[in-house]
């Protein structure tokens, strides 16, 4: 993918840790761009080298190869000082939080304000807004080690958030929250992207957080990069094995090879796999089917999945009846919807 | 086994003494005198002067040679021990040096003096200082005198007591310094350049004769005695003169008498 | 304890003289040694490779020069020093002068004792402020500091008992203070009295400031 | 629920934490039984006190009140031998990981081993078995820094499995986890209730976690114990709002009310929303109502969901055609499937 | 630099004996001192409240005790444990009596830094090996220390250079070592090459130590 509005630009970027003899490669030749204004997710499986990733994009890593250009600046022929001023400009929220223990919550959201020179009142004002949106203002005055995970979690992203930088990464942001929490957080990280453009690279290993917040998805692979696309197309046409495994984990939209055989045997009947988006129904083809075909149909796998701004569905339908009618439903079927497929 | 004096298989006795100047060079000629006769000379060096007795009197030193009488009877007095002198040695002076000025009468008034802060080197400076009319101690001072007894409104100088090394390290610190003999010659102050020495033939100067010091159970121990005696051999003589640089007044008093100076100070000091 | 030959009437002022030097000593040692200290450590820490301000040769010195003087004898110290002390403060004896020599051994002292402080700061923090943008010495003054605070303050608890000790050491140009009451008043004139007088007030000393210390280092440390 | 074969039971269980003069109280008059080799999850918002309550169970925290038995021990009254016996059976995975940083991934998962007083042999064969499951061999001699946060999780858990203890404590076991790793994570816990009877506590924000694993479900809101019960019961008929809202926001298995309003106007039909499971079908149902009443559905909403050992559906369903058949058509549908309810 | 009258010859065999004294004295303090330091810094970690062996009487005594000693001036101390020192090595002066007065000066010193140094050890991990049913003691051995290694390393670097510059001290009791050799020879006879020479051979033993020190903290904590 090129766009002309790329903010973070990285070319044949590799990174090589290295201690004594022994040397671990976690990224090899990423080519990747990354447009302003959007939400990019970077997904792969435990030590793909996602968070290898974003610590590149704000200089915590040098790469070993390759240079990765921000905002037009390329990283490793900075200055000390311009690379800060690169950084204050970029939101981290770290996977492993990273609170400073000597602080009260409070003031870890506010140590981002104090560095923009802030004022006293303001800094109050904002870190009570922040704190009240992530739920979290009765804690103000409590020390890191007294708050649970998610707490602590919450207290990260409000800390990222906290001066509105333009850009921000997000190194799995919601894996200690709880669904109901995770939403809030989703609907945030929206609303700054779509209300003050700011630019978002998500990492993430739920695919909920990628369909629900990103536009564009790349997908890392020991190190490699193996796709890189929008959301929609990557998700209904995921082009990677890995990226298939990834998604049908998560999603779970098919059913596994196994459970296919048995619902074949134990039903004796035409077993169709459909996705459905907006522009598709399945309820109306359904309906269609039973009065013109005479068939009898059942649903045993599948349903709607919510991607960003509306919904994706598969199903996977059993056709029953006299023989012939089904083979014909089932071809109406695979005729009539999107990406009909025979599981 | 490295101290206590053995008498080893083959006649020859091991003697440790105790000492502050170790590296002086009388004691090669010492040390080769009493070979021949039988006598092995251990020198056990201590870095300042209040060790020296403690290990002697818990025997693990047999002889001391670094004090004089009045330190020794401070010492015994306040210890609670009966530590004896067999042999005298030297008097040496102790002076007044100066880098600021070359004249007594040139140290101004208010001006500072460095003076030893062991007891009795202090107690024995301020005196000098007294005899140099630099200062006034309450009731004419003693070989006890502390700086608390400096009659200040009448004296012209204070003092700062400091470590016997460091008086010479003070002097440009000071107008005057206090320095002991042996460190005055070890720092190449030439003793004639003195503002003022107390005279170490009056007799004022008794109670800092330096002396052999033994346990009293050995005052009679005639190898102590020999090596004591051995002292005032010519070779001996002729290293500790040029080692003090012709200041050192050598004195050979019979037992008896430094005994009885040291018990004298002691009843002073018990006063 | 005290013999009764011994003027304690007549010590008590020079006892409480002492105390109180005592005090200003050390106090003073720590307030400038410890904040030279500090920012040696400080440097040490930061300039060596890794650090956020690595920097080999600015290391390499800093490094040689503190194994140069910390392991000088003080008592040499002192006398080495004695032209510097001459021209900072005018002498080479007396309070002024020892509080001087304390200083510049403090510094190097308590340089390594931060150093070691703060090698135990979790990197992951250092990193979140520098993924802000924050400045190298901002970073020291509100993180890397105040990360180890607590055992910075053990730290300095430590220092404050080496220099009260090492001050002890300074009744060698007659520094003042307990410990040259100790030594001039006891330990020379073989009265233990008036020793154990001295260590007990030191003691008592040491006592309250490492209570402190340690309540201290438990409130910022909440453990 | 009482069960005779309780292996853990908490009575009367509150835990206060105190700093100065200000209280938190973390859990509140907590009552529960943990049945013998069974896995229970406990869920609940961040900060509702899952850590604190397995922290209670292996003595990490003494409650403030009440009584924690393990194995019919109370843990308050036990010598410091003792609880010490308790622990070793009692393999615990945390949060925050807490690995060793002095050791090695080897040295990690081994401790516990040395601990038991196992041979270096065997040591070595028992942690090369749990390298390889956790797919992590090639890390063995790798440092917890050097780990990606992923792989410091999965040490945890080879960790806290290494004795194979009969009992097991998996805070968040599977947060930092890609959905492949998950799965073989949740795959290997439940090999290890099912063939060693391994009693199991996970606490989880993951409504997945708690379907594909857990036999009870315990769901802690603000301190205190809301519902608990046999999972499949908990899921298919949520008795707190707590607990519903946690479904939702996990399963999505409802649409919202913001959503319900839309379908309703913008397509004027009966909107129906039913759940199935196992002894009920939806596609017999619906291919019966297109025929009987002659109306057409669509389907908006919802799909299966894995419970455990099978499937837990709840669909949204519109329905349109001739209002009096749209009515006749919904009261069938409610009535033949379990818990229909007009959304 | 050495003056031309001192019979630096002569001197040589004194000056090498020194050294080997010097590291002899050293390597024995910090290996006994050290153990045993480090024993009395983990139990005043571990038995103050919180602590996985919390015992509020042991930790007052200990704590109390190491504050008394600490304090001590080192000459001072020599001398007020003579007897113990008597008992111990059958004599209270030369090297042997030197050496047990500093493994006694540094058992109390070693601790303190000792306790500093464990303070920073994530009490996460502390709970994981509890957790695993670990004994206190097992804890101590496996987890503490070793989870400390890096800062403990470093403060026993410290503490050899404070054992070091503490041996001249030693030179009142004819305790031997560069620190004698330098004072004796050098300090007090103004001879600043003697005195030099030792310091110079002082600096080159506290810089290998202090590099090797580096250099393994730096193996342990991999960065
Ligand atoms: N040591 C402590 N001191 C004070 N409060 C504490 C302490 N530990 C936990 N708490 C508080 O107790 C409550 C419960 O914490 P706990 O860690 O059990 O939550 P949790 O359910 O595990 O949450 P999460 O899902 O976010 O991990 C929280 O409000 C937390 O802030
Ligand atoms: N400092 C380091 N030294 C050596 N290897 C490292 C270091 N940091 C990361 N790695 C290795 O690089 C690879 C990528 O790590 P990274 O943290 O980027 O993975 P990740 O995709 O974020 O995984 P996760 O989802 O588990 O967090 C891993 O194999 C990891 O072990
Ligand atoms: N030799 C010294 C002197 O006479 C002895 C002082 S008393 C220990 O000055
Ligand atoms: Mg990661
Ligand atoms: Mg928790």
């Amino acid at each position: 993918m090129t766009e002309h509005d790329a903010l973070i630009e990285l070319r044949g970027v590799g990174k090589t840790f290295t201690r004594g003899k022994s040397t671990v490669t976690a990224l090899r030749d990423i080519d990747l761009d990354v447009p302003q204004g959007r939400v990019s997710a970077v997904i792969g499986y435990s030590g793909a080298g996602k968070s290898t990733l974003v610590r590149l994009i704000n200089g915590l890593e040098r790469p070993t190869e390759g240079s990765v250009v921000v905002d037009g600046k390329d990283l490793t022929s900075l200055s000390a000082k311009e690379i800060r001023e690169v950084r204050s400009r970029i939101g981290m929220i770290f996977q492993q939080f990273n609170l400073f223990s000597s602080r009260t919550v409070f003031g870890n959201i506010a140590y981002p304000l104090q560095l923009a020179g802030w004022s006293k009142e303001r800094q109050k004002a904002r870190v009570a807004e922040l704190l009240s949106f992530v739920g979290l203002t009765d804690k103000a005055w409590a020390y890191p080690e007294e708050l649970s995970g998610g707490q602590k979690q919450r207290i990260g992203i409000a800390r990222a958030l906290a001066t509105s930088p333009p850009i921000l990464l997000a190194d799995e942001a919601t894996s200690a929250l709880d669904p109901d929490t995770t939403q809030d957080v989703l609907r945030l990280l929206r609303r700054v992207n779509e209300e003050l453009g700011v630019t978002i690279v998500v990492i993430t290993h739920e695919m909920d957080v990628v369909r629900s917040l990103a536009d564009h998805v790349a997908v890392l692979d020991g190190g490699v990069l193996v796709e890189h696309g929008p959301v929609r197309d990557v998700i209904a046409a995921p082009s990677h094995a890995t990226t298939r495994r990834f998604l049908d984990a998560t999603l779970r939209t098919r059913p596994g090879d196994g459970e296919l055989e048995q619902l074949r045997s134990a039903y004796d009947a035409e077993v169709v796999t459909v996705t459905v988006d907006d522009r598709h129904t399945i309820g109306g083809r359904l309906s269609d089917l039973v009065r013109r075909h005479d068939v009898t149909f059942e649903l045993v796998h599948g349903g709607y999945t919510a991607v960003k701004d509306d919904a994706l569905g598969t199903f996977t339908v059993l056709l029953q009846g006299d023989p012939d009618a089904v083979r014909r439903a089932a071809a109406d079927l695979r005729g009539t919807l999107v990406d009909g497929d025979v599981a | 086994k490295a101290v206590a004096s053995d008498d080893d298989e083959g006649g020859t006795q091991t003697v440790s003494i105790g000492t502050t100047e170790a590296s002086a060079p009388y004691w090669k000629p010492l040390q080769d005198l009493a070979a021949k006769q039988g006598i092995t000379i251990k020198v056990v060096n201590f870095g300042d002067y209040t060790q020296a007795n403690p290990a002697l009197a818990q025997k693990q030193t047999d002889l001391n040679l670094f004090q004089h009488l009045q330190f020794l009877a401070t010492y015994d007095v306040e210890a609670d021990q009966d530590l004896t002198p067999i042999g005298s040695t030297v008097v040496v002076p102790l002076g007044v040096y100066s880098k600021k000025h070359t004249a007594l009468n040139q140290i101004p008034q208010g001006g500072k003096v460095a003076i030893p802060n062991d007891p009795t080197n202090q107690a024995r400076a301020l005196l000098v200082l007294q005899q140099a009319g630099l200062l006034k101690l309450k009731g004419g001072g003693n070989t006890l005198s502390t700086p608390k007894d400096i009659d200040t409104g009448a004296s012209k100088v204070t003092v700062a007591p400091v470590d016997a090394a460091q008086t010479v390290a003070s002097l440009p610190s000071v107008d005057a310094s206090v320095i002991n003999n042996n460190f005055a010659l070890d720092a190449k102050l030439d003793p004639k350049k003195a503002l003022f020495n107390d005279d170490p033939k009056r007799p004022e100067a008794e109670p800092y004769i330096n002396a052999f010091v033994a346990r009293a159970e050995d005052k009679d121990n005639p190898t102590y005695l020999k090596i004591a005696k051995l002292y005032h051999d010519p070779s001996v003589i002729t290293q500790v003169e040029a080692y003090s640089k012709g200041t050192a007044v050598i004195v050979d008093k019979p037992r008896a008498d430094l005994v009885k100076i040291t018990d004298k100070l002691k009843a002073d000091a018990k006063k | 304890m005290i013999s009764a030959d011994t003027a304690w009437g007549e010590l008590r002022p020079v006892f409480l003289d002492s105390i109180q030097q005592t005090l200003v000593m050390v106090s003073l040692t720590l307030l400038i040694g410890g904040l030279l200290g500090l920012a040696l450590g400080v440097l040490l820490h930061t300039t060596r490779s890794g650090g956020i301000l690595a920097h080999r040769p600015v290391y390499t010195v800093l490094n040689v020069l503190v194994n140069l003087v910390r392991p000088i004898p003080f008592i040499i110290l002192i006398t080495a020093i004695g032209p510097l002390t001459m021209k900072a403060m005018g002498t080479t004896i007396g309070i002024k002068a020892a509080t001087f020599a304390l200083i510049v051994a403090a510094t190097f002292g308590i340089s390594r004792i931060v150093e070691q402080n703060l090698v135990s700061v979790d990197p992951g923090v250092v990193e979140a402020a520098q993924s802000m943008g924050a400045s190298p010495w901002r970073i020291i003054r509100t993180v890397l500091v105040p990360e180890a605070l607590g055992p910075l303050i053990l730290g300095f608890t430590f220092a404050f008992v080496a220099v009260v000790d090492m001050s002890a050491a300074a009744v060698a140009i007659n520094g003042g203070g307990l410990g040259q009451f100790a030594i001039s008043y006891g330990y020379q004139r073989f009265n233990w009295g008036v020793t154990w007088a001295a260590v007990a007030a030191i003691v008592v000393i040491v006592q309250v400031a490492q209570f402190a210390g340690l309540y201290a280092a438990r409130r910022v440390m909440r453990r």
